[in-house]
């Protein structure tokens, strides 16, 4: 199982992609909103931290579908398949590798993207802490749409429509921790909500996302 | 007879426009796939049918 | 332990392609499958790799004990041949890549990327990974494509090596291999009657 | 005598159609009767003026949009422990039925909304949660056309399905959380039928009847035609291979 992670961590930085192709993209999408909606520091600061989330979010989907795309095609998700593997663990492990070489960076750019959009002091822990309890939420549900969209040839969209609704609980209770946590207030109850649904997945989703990738390779 | 819906006219009879309108549609499709798979299959049976 | 099937029948898509196939296959023996194109031998060996269920029929002696290698052969070409090799062996739990890298001359090659190989040396790479699978049954598929001559015979000389070590394989070819070890099966007299499939069964 | 023979597509086909008409004919009265009945003979209410005459149409949606996709969870748990294909399909022919039935109540919510709360569109979390509840039917019914082999479509929309139940419900108390919103007072919401007096509850009462009947009548006709659609494919099929 580490092995797999191993190499799979090895793929994204040799490929490139991995690593900068989400970043760059939540990059993008920082630096654009202030030119979208004009420079006020007062209104940037105030939506400083959902933009920041949606910003997040955005670059997640992205990176979707090569969770098991580049596997499929060569045939390594076959002969993973007759591996002493649990199915399980595999869609795991694979939700761990998006995470770290997607989520993991996100996490880490995002104060320095809070800055551009005047972020209030006091925003910067909760930003970064709620970002850092839901994205592995977020990956975890995107390998349950990339089980389910694996072997499609025109999975990428249907993959996006698939996976929106089932990130909006993530993104409002998320936001929320990242909008209190700003503007100084409790943040408890949504970040035990957070908490919650990114444990919850972790341990339920994988059954799940075993079963369709068990389907879809029949 | 007709009831007078002052200033909400609009909004009651646009919702009813739409509504029928949507359920009109639903049915109306739903029928006309009906109709073409029932009149497909038979095509099909008949022609099972004849070649044993 | 033997792999043995009985009264197997595979299917394609929920369509029967073979059936009533009997075989069993002991240990330091090859099977060699023979029959055209499309009469079921890649799906037959991915029943019997667990790939997908029997239509009906028993496979005893699979499982865990098969090694898989299909025309894709899982290799990713941004790592070099060693960390292709290395992480196949660690997957199945071994350790020892080095009899792997010399029986299918693989030396010199090592720090390679994979995408850099040329069509036989990536397929000689992809049949190495059967040896750090340490696995007893070998399932081959098409091995030799893309092989030249010298090739096959290192394949056929890897074969025999797994044979005299107690393995046993079991490959869909049309090149002889000249392994004395070997029966051949043609498929073609079990191709399975006309029908269709269990899905569609339900709506006649 | 069990209920599963109903499973067998022929037996569904035969003994649907011997219903079917009836059901359809009940389905026409009702609507007729309870939409006539609230739009012409009802009075406008105290605090809504004459927008309480979308009731009969907003409630009797947004109840049947829930429950399409709780009989489609339902058929797709039958799907998945007894794989009877009726079930599977039944889950597919009631997804454009519920998304329908989703958009009416979205319309008439925003319809309503604009006089009342002086906008088309609030994130009201009764709206949002429909919003996110047609999201999934729209996702549902992609999975569906997507996929080529029927077994397998069923198969992956069905956990689809369970899945989307439970995010459906997680999505439902994270909107509440988000926005306790708009909703000042239960008088003012078209939702709350308690606060709906007796003149507005019996048509009401008709118009709910209708929507159930309408519903069960195209989920028959739409099952009955993918069954059909499937019969085909199946005879062809045969007809290929000998």
């Amino acid at each position: 199982m580490i092995a797999l992670l191993l190499r799979d961590l090895r793929l994204a930085v040799r490929a490139g992609g991995g690593f900068g192709l989400g970043l760059a993209f939540f990059l993008i999408v920082t630096v654009l909103i202030p030119f979208g909606v004009g420079p006020e520091t007062g209104l940037l600061s105030r939506i400083a931290p959902g933009v920041l989330w949606i910003g997040a979010l955005l670059a997640c989907l992205l990176s979707l579908d090569r969770i098991f795309a580049l596997d499929w095609e060569d045939g390594s998700l076959d002969l993973l398949a007759t591996a002493p593997l649990p199915m399980e663990g595999i869609v795991t492990i694979k939700a761990l590798a998006h995470w770290i070489t997607t989520g993991l960076p996100l996490v880490l750019a995002a104060p320095a993207l809070g800055v551009l959009l005047s972020l209030p002091p006091s925003g910067y822990l909760w930003v970064l802490v709620s970002l850092a309890l839901g994205t592995p939420a977020l990956s975890v549900i995107g390998t349950f749409g990339a089980a389910l969209t694996v072997g499609l040839k025109r999975g990428g969209l249907l993959l996006s429509i698939l996976v929106l609704p089932l990130y909006v609980p993530t993104l409002i209770f998320g936001a929320e921790v990242a909008r209190r946590g700003a503007e100084g207030l409790a943040v408890q109850t949504p970040l035990l909500m957070l908490a919650g649904i990114s444990f919850g997945t972790l341990a339920l989703l994988p059954f799940a996302s075993a079963a369709v990738l068990r389907i879809n390779l029949r | 007879m007709t009831p007078d819906l002052g200033k909400y006219a609009f909004a009651v009879l646009a919702s009813y426009g739409v509504s029928l309108g949507l359920i009109i549609a639903l049915v109306a499709l739903s029928l006309r796939r009906a109709r073409r798979t029932r009149a497909e299959l038979e095509k099909i049976e008949e022609r099972v049918k004849r070649h044993g | 332990m033997n792999l043995t099937v009985r009264d197997l029948a595979v299917a394609r898509g929920g369509v029967p392609v073979l059936e009533g196939l009997s075989f069993s296959l002991a240990p330091g023996r090859a099977l060699v499958l023979r029959g055209p194109n499309g009469s079921g031998k890649t799906t037959l060996l991915r029943t019997i790799a667990g790939l997908q269920p029997a239509f009906a029929g028993e496979i005893e002696g699979a499982g865990e004990r098969i090694a898989y290698a299909a025309h894709s052969d899982g290799l990713k070409s941004m790592l070099t041949v060693t960390e292709n090799l290395r992480f196949w062996a660690q997957v199945f739990a071994q350790s020892d890549i080095d009899p792997a890298l010399d029986a299918f001359d693989l030396r010199g090659l090592e720090d390679r990327m994979a995408g850099t190989l040329s069509a036989g040396q990536k397929r000689r790479l992809g049949l190495a990974r059967l040896m750090v699978t340490g696995r007893p049954v070998w399932v081959l598929d098409e091995p030799t494509v893309s092989l030249d001559t010298a090739s096959v015979a290192r394949f056929a000389e890897a074969v025999r090596g797994h044979l005299a070590a107690g393995g046993s394989a079991l490959l869909a070819t049309h090149i002889d291999l000249g392994l004395d070890e070997a029966e051949a099966l043609d498929v073609t007299p079990f191709k399975a009657a006309p029908r269709v499939s269990l899905e569609d069964e339900a709506f006649l | 005598m069990s209920i599963w023979e109903y499973a067998n597509p022929v037996k569904f086909i035969r003994t649907t159609d011997r219903i079917l008409p009836w059901v359809s004919v009940a389905a026409v009265l009702c609507l007729v009767t309870g939409l006539v009945w609230g739009y012409f003979f009802t009075p406008d209410d105290y605090r809504q003026g004459s927008t309480v005459k979308i009731i009969y149409l907003h409630v009797p949606a947004a109840l049947m949009a829930i429950n399409a996709w709780i009989m489609m969870l339902v058929t797709s748990l039958i799907w998945i422990i007894r794989r009877h294909h009726v079930s599977a399909l039944a889950a597919r022919a009631a997804a454009p039925v519920g998304a329908t039935f989703t958009v009416i109540a979205l319309a008439t919510g925003a319809l309503w909304g604009q006089p009342m709360w002086g906008t088309w569109w609030a994130w009201d979390p009764r709206l949002t949660s429909f919003l996110i509840l047609f999201l999934f039917y729209l996702g549902y019914m992609a999975l569906w056309s997507a996929i080529e082999n029927d077994d397998t479509a069923a198969d992956l929309t069905s956990i689809l399905c369970l899945v989307g139940s439970v995010f459906a419900l997680l999505s439902r108390y994270a909107v509440l959380f988000w926005n306790q919103g708009l909703h000042q007072g239960a008088s003012l919401s078209l939702d709350k039928e308690e606060n709906v007096a007796d003149v507005f509850w019996y048509p009401l009462l008709v118009c709910i009847a209708g929507f159930v009947l309408l519903f069960v009548a195209l989920v028959f006709l739409r099952t009955q035609t993918e069954i059909r659609a499937r019969r085909s494919r199946a005879l062809l099929a045969r007809e290929g291979r000998t």
